[in-house]
């Protein structure tokens, strides 16, 4: 069983309102649904259309073609009427009037008349749809008195409304059961990510769509006692994270590609100073402004060599928004480790796409302390920041716990952190930080393989970051049609884990990369750092996010 | 005790008979009059000649980047309320490239002490103007004289509602470490404009010249409570005044803040993850 | 001739309401009342919904990024000042993201008319504040509202020493287009602070507060010739002043920059390389 | 013949003048001199050292040991005495008591008795230092008058007293012609470049050793029309150019590496409105502020991925002063034909060093104008910013010269520049400005083989920009002890030629890369674009430049 439903409408009819409640309406149905939000980037008018695709087993990737459409406006019904599947069914306003077979409901009159409210025609249609989907009732009324509290009255009624006007549709959605289940979107996942791994501080400049997270902590900011200032630009934001890291507190900054561009300065900084940074990049379509309410994988070269001279750094591309989650705890825990700056690269469609995914398990996010506590850095004769170890490593104080003295220095410095312009000590502050990244390397895990088993003689595709739901549906599609295709998809992008790929290129008849930009970026660094190199790449650039149909046409063609 | 343990004992980059030696001894002066235990004061600053202040002291420091030095500060302050933050860094640095960070960062009113070392020249790079230079200020890039007007420190930060504008003059030492101390004690953003003499590359601001376009507000027996009275005096006066120019009581951005209620972020343990259930339990 | 042919027949992307439609209204009929033709007008926006504008009107446009509008503006007038060059963007990125720039701007006194729109709130990213919304201003990412103080754009401008200093007001579009027209006509850096209400974002400075708390500054019989009356009346009046707020006639960098005498420099021929002779010349 | 001369004495004392002044009288003497700075980040005091290398056969690389040092101080001489060839010579005060040979000369006192001129004791120092070499003081003296005008006088007398006092030393300088020969450093070599180009507008923002570039056009910017604006920061630099180049003036930006990382922003951005500018990087030692008086070549790969969102650059490396000159009117040409960012990549080594060079070619300089002129603009009916052509590149006007209006926009949009969110489009302008990376790869000469010839067999040293001289002297020096080595060099670096790499690699024993840097950035990528692997990397990352012998010990390890 499966079924794609779109919400269709401008900026300001509540698409998203609509969307989310849906979404969630038929989660707690016990289905996998998954969520995906296509938006211009204005507030009122334009094209927002939610895409919420259903089933009774795991869906990690969005459709093209819709079975049900709700068409708030003329346009939508004219843009989206054609994304029908055939014989696909419209919901919408009975003054409009589909070619389509439709469910006409005079919601803009009801809403007018009945309720006085007329934004409430949404709610109206939204009433039709779950009728016509089969849904009970009884779940959607609870998520919209959840929502709306006070103001939930009206919109029940609306629900109402709307519910008595349309027929059942043809759809007889089974029933699950959602325990063990989390639904949730990328945002939620860094975001709650950052929370468990003890994100004290997190300092951004508003930037789609990077601000989600900024939104999601600021929301828990009080009860979690995490400190969220807009800072006036990127480069302060950043600035900002590395003094509050300096002094001890776990810091973040999120962005989208341009402010990262801002924060290159910085990147380095953190580096040189060997404070621990957590850095949320949600990646949107460049260059420069772009598209921002779309999605791409542009940035991965340039997150992998952002800054000016040589330092390490870890960054990971989650798969979903429970890799999110965990990805992000690890990230901090790595920086906090190794001192070093991580970078967790996600893009639009993650940060605003709503999975069905297995339970989070909180007791799975490992948080340690790193930090000298004042008892060991009262053990210290004499306290050195940049002590040189064979780790590269150095034991970190933070200031005024103890009577040590912390001194960090953006300049080239010795041991103390004091500048230096001593050219010995410069080569082995390099060769110190380098050696950082040995450490980092035996921590990232492998590259996931699926169909698990070999690869010998199959075509691989190359894939890293969110597009592996669509990679994994488009294997299945490959192979159903007979052909003999595996997936190598990474979520830990830098350092490479290079064995894998060693095995890979060694096994696969071919290998096909499959990415969201034009050049091939994860090919090239493949090819940087191992010299394999995949015999084609595959790129995505017009800022829509895969799907699994799009990947098995283009790779097969 | 004395103002000597706070100063580190390494030798300096400095020129002979920069004002920066002076300025140096008078942070001291004010650290010692306030009793401040090394450990309890981080010295936060950019990059120039100015921001080299925080490897001959003997406190913590940040030294990040050219510019960056109150945002650094900022964070600094937030993560940790308890310590004692003072930023220091050029003109250039300050009113230069992180001029974006004054801004907003005086709009903010941390409880932060800013130290600009005013001597209205690039000096690490080697003498090109900076945004407090005068015009006509000839140098290598401004070859024709400086064409920008200057900006002024006092009257910038009085427009955008600091609470604590202060002048002092590294000539005279004792005045100086008494409006840094003043300064610090401050409960919010306060910004003392320290003018000093670079003989390496500003021939015109010299320390004579400081001497003489300089006057003392306390010898006027100034009030520093108002503010349009301020501001009338910067625009009517020609000379430079020194002292504390105005100075307002109010609750510091970490008194207003409901999260920095409590410990300070960067003491509050790590949490069990398992603390965070009833976030899960949203995400169904 | 009419404003109607400065405008782009394009479909906007403002939500209905919003001032940003008036402003457009006011900023054609200040063209059209001084005569310009269009190709000798650029209009430079960064992003927002205000930044949009220059896809609206039909002028040469330079859209290019968040906070740097003022940034390329004043590159577009050195290389060419024969053009009218109007910088134009939303609070959040001149007073923000691109606060720097505004302040050295000042200082470089180029001819631009620079028109903010304040709206008090970021429009595009979805109402967070912005570097002029009031205390207390609650967004989903200020949660407990805006703890900061407010960026005070006409006063920071007269202490940076703007030549041009006006306030206006999207619901009184003729008004606005005369500030706006008398701001293209000063020569010099011209600040135009436009409030208008963004009925999507702001529910607090709305139509009727911004009618409610504004005055005009001509009804007062206003003197634009004062700098000390005019910031005594931004610290005295709780009301928000419309009109020109301060004036002062002087020569603009373009004049004072010894290179940038005679032809623009866009509009010098390229040399054929041999006329530097006397260059290579020197490396002997 | 061959001489190092090394003048080492504290910020302040003059050293760089002294250098100046005995380099160029060398070079008029018709000698090859190559000079090389060292110096602390400071105004006063510390160590600075001008090593000057004078040869009757070219040389394009400096030396460790010197056989002359004129110490002005006694930290310099202790320092610096170490740094002697085996019976070298010392020229110094005669308060100072050197352990080797030595020409001490009272000069301190002289300068303060004789000449009420204390700072002259190193011009007397000087004067001692031209006798004992055995030049012809009137070259000397003529300097000195063309350097001090009015107050050459006293220097004059200065040279006069020490010349007197100092014997005449082992080394019969030869006499030769510089006819045909150049006598100038990296910095003079972009900055020459830039005016030829047409260049007529700098923004930046002081920073080590970028500045130099923008010092050498203030110098001449009221004779060549170029204006020469400092910037309040790097962000406000680039946005400036970009303001300026969109109006039509040719424009460009000089920086470090960390000055770069505020300008990645504008830099996506100038791919994005596709508006040419020229961005001169002098790298140094990083992270961060690092060394800001040395040099390095850790830029590469963050020159190369700069930015976010993909769009073509051009990138060139320069061997030389020389180079310098040409490359940077190559890049200027490319900007402004292909509409894209162009660096050049310099380091302080080569900022700061003078070469002898031959003569620069003026009329080699090609410089066309690819603007629409008014009267193209004429015959064009509808104006189209961003038409979509098969190379990838539009036509170009400029506003204000004709009635065509002129829009660029940072945000994605149509052929006319305005603002779309048609996805359509988006991909067609993603392919338009992707094509323009064809044409430049067209545009890059090959790299230097030396000696010329085949490659078979030979173990290839792989380098690439200022490090040529050492690289190809370090060739010399192995194959002279008996080895069979090879250099491959490039100075154009992006778009990366493959066939000669291809070939090289094919034929070479072995390929190992020398770089300024400890990841073998340049090797890395190589690697990304061909899959070819050096078998080593020899990173220096001291924060000095290459010298022949280090190279040749460090490769035959
Ligand atoms: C991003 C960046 N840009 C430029 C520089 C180079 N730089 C170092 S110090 C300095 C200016 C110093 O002037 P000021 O801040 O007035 O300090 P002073 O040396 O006069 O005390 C500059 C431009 C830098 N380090 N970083
Ligand atoms: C470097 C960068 N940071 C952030 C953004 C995201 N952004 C776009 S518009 C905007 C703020 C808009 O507010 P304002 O300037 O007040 O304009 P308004 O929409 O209110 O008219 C922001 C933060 C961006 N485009 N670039
Ligand atoms: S350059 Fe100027 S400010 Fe810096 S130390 Fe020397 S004299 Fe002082
Ligand atoms: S978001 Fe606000 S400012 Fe922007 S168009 Fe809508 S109402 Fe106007
Ligand atoms: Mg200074
Ligand atoms: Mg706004």
């Amino acid at each position: 069983m499966e079924l794609v439903v779109r919400i269709a409408g401008a900026a300001g009819q509540g698409v998203q309102t609509l969307g989310e409640l849906l979404s969630r309406a038929l989660f707690r149905h016990g289905l996998f649904v998954h969520t995906e939000m296509s938006y211009h980037s204005r507030i009122r008018g334009g094209e927002n259309a939610y895409t919420i695709r259903v089933s009774d087993s795991p869906v990690l990737a969005t459709k093209e073609k819709a079975h049900v459409l709700l068409a708030l406006n003329d346009e939508m019904l004219a843009r989206y009427g054609s994304l029908l599947v055939d014989g696909g069914a419209v919901i919408c306003d009975a003054s409009l009037s589909p070619s389509a077979r439709a469910v006409r409901v005079p919601a803009r009159e009801l809403a007018a008349r009945e309720l006085k409210l007329p934004i409430a025609a949404g709610m109206v249609l939204l009433g039709a749809l779950a009728r016509f989907l089969g849904m009970e009732m009884g779940v959607l009324r609870d998520l919209v008195r959840e929502r709306f509290g006070d103001r939930a009255e009206l919109n029940l009624r609306a629900l109402e409304l709307g519910a008595e006007r349309a027929p059942a549709g043809p759809w007889g959605l089974p029933r699950g059961d959602p325990e063990g289940r989390h639904f949730l979107n990328g945002a939620q996942g860094v975001g709650l990510g950052a929370l468990a791994a003890g994100c004290r501080f997190l300092a951004s400049y508003p930037m789609t769509p990077g601000t989600a997270v900024m939104v999601y902590l600021a929301a828990k900011s009080l009860e979690h006692g995490v400190v969220v200032e807009q800072a006036e630009d990127e480069i302060a934001a950043i600035n900002m994270a590395l003094g509050a890291s300096y002094a001890g507190a776990r810091a973040m900054v999120t962005t989208s590609g341009g402010g990262f561009a801002l924060m290159v300065e910085g990147l380095s900084l953190s580096g040189m100073i060997e404070t621990p940074v957590v850095i949320h990049i949600g990646q949107r379509p460049a260059p420069a402004t772009g598209l921002p309410t779309r999605t791409a994988q542009e940035d991965l070269l340039f997150a992998v060599h952002a800054g000016h001279g040589e330092f390490p750094r870890y960054i990971c591309a989650p798969r979903d928004p429970r890799d999110a989650f965990y990805l992000t705890v690890k990230a901090f825990q790595l920086a906090e480790k190794y001192q070093v700056p991580a970078i967790v690269l996600t893009d639009q469609y993650l940060i605003d796409s709503h999975f069905t995914v297995p339970e989070i398990d909180l007791s799975r996010a490992e948080v340690s302390d790193f930090r000298l506590s004042p008892e060991e850095l009262a053990r210290i004769p004499e306290y050195r920041r940049f002590a040189i170890t064979p780790s590269g490593v150095s034991p970190r104080a933070i200031p005024g716990v103890s009577e040590k003295l912390v001194l960090v220095d953006s300049d080239e410095h010795d041991e103390h952190g004091r500048i230096t312009e001593d050219l010995g000590i410069r080569g082995r502050m390099v060769e110190k930080r380098l050696r950082k990244m040995r450490g980092l390397e035996a921590e990232v895990s492998p590259p996931l393989v699926y169909p698990e088993g070999g690869l010998r003689g199959k075509t691989v595709l190359l894939g890293w970051g969110s597009s592996f739901g669509a990679l994994k549906e488009a294997v299945d599609l490959l192979n159903g049609a007979g052909g003999d295709y595996a997936l190598l998809h990474f979520s830990e992008v830098w350092p490479l884990r290079t064995a894998e790929l060693a095995r890979a290129f060694a096994e696969a008849r071919e290998v096909i990369a499959v990415e969201g930009n034009a050049t091939g970026q994860f090919a090239r660094l493949v090819s940087q750092v191992t010299g394999l190199r995949a015999s084609r790449t595959v790129g995505k650039y017009d800022g829509r996010p895969f799907t699994p149909e799009w990947i098995a046409e283009e790779v097969s063609r | 005790m004395s103002a000597e343990r706070y100063l580190a004992q390494v030798p300096t980059a400095w020129c002979p008979g920069c004002g920066n030696f002076a300025i140096r001894e008078a942070l001291a002066a004010a650290l010692d009059e306030l009793g401040l235990p090394p450990h309890r004061v981080v010295l936060v600053t950019g990059i120039g000649q100015a921001a080299k202040m925080v490897h001959y002291m003997r406190v913590n420091g940040f030294d990040g980047l050219h510019g960056r030095t109150l945002a650094a500060a900022a964070g600094i302050k937030m993560a940790n309320k308890d310590l004692v933050v003072i930023a220091e860094s050029g003109d250039g640095d300050i009113y230069g490239e992180g001029g974006n960070h004054l801004l907003h960062n005086i709009r903010r009113d941390l409880d932060i002490t800013l130290i600009v070392h005013d001597n209205r020249v690039y000096g690490l790079t080697k003498g090109q103007a900076s945004p407090t230079s005068d015009p006509g200020f000839v140098t290598k890039v401004q070859t024709f004289g400086v064409i920008s007007q200057p900006l002024r420190p006092l009257a910038l930060a009085l427009a955008l509602g600091c609470g604590f504008v202060a002048q002092a003059f590294s000539g005279y030492g004792d005045h100086a470490a008494g409006v840094i101390a003043r300064a610090i004690r401050h409960r919010g953003f306060a910004l003392v404009n320290m003018l000093h003499p670079c003989p390496a590359w500003n021939r015109v601001n010299t320390f004579a010249w400081l001497k003489e376009n300089t006057f003392s507000l306390e010898e006027r027996g100034w009030d520093p409570a108002g503010k349009l009275e301020a501001l009338e005096l910067l625009l009517l006066e020609e000379k430079l005044p020194l002292g504390v120019l105005y100075r307002e009581e109010r609750a510091p951005f970490e008194d207003r803040h409901p999260v920095l209620r409590g410990d300070p972020l960067a003491l509050r343990p790590l949490r069990q993850p398992e603390e965070l259930a009833p976030l899960t339990a949203e995400l169904s």
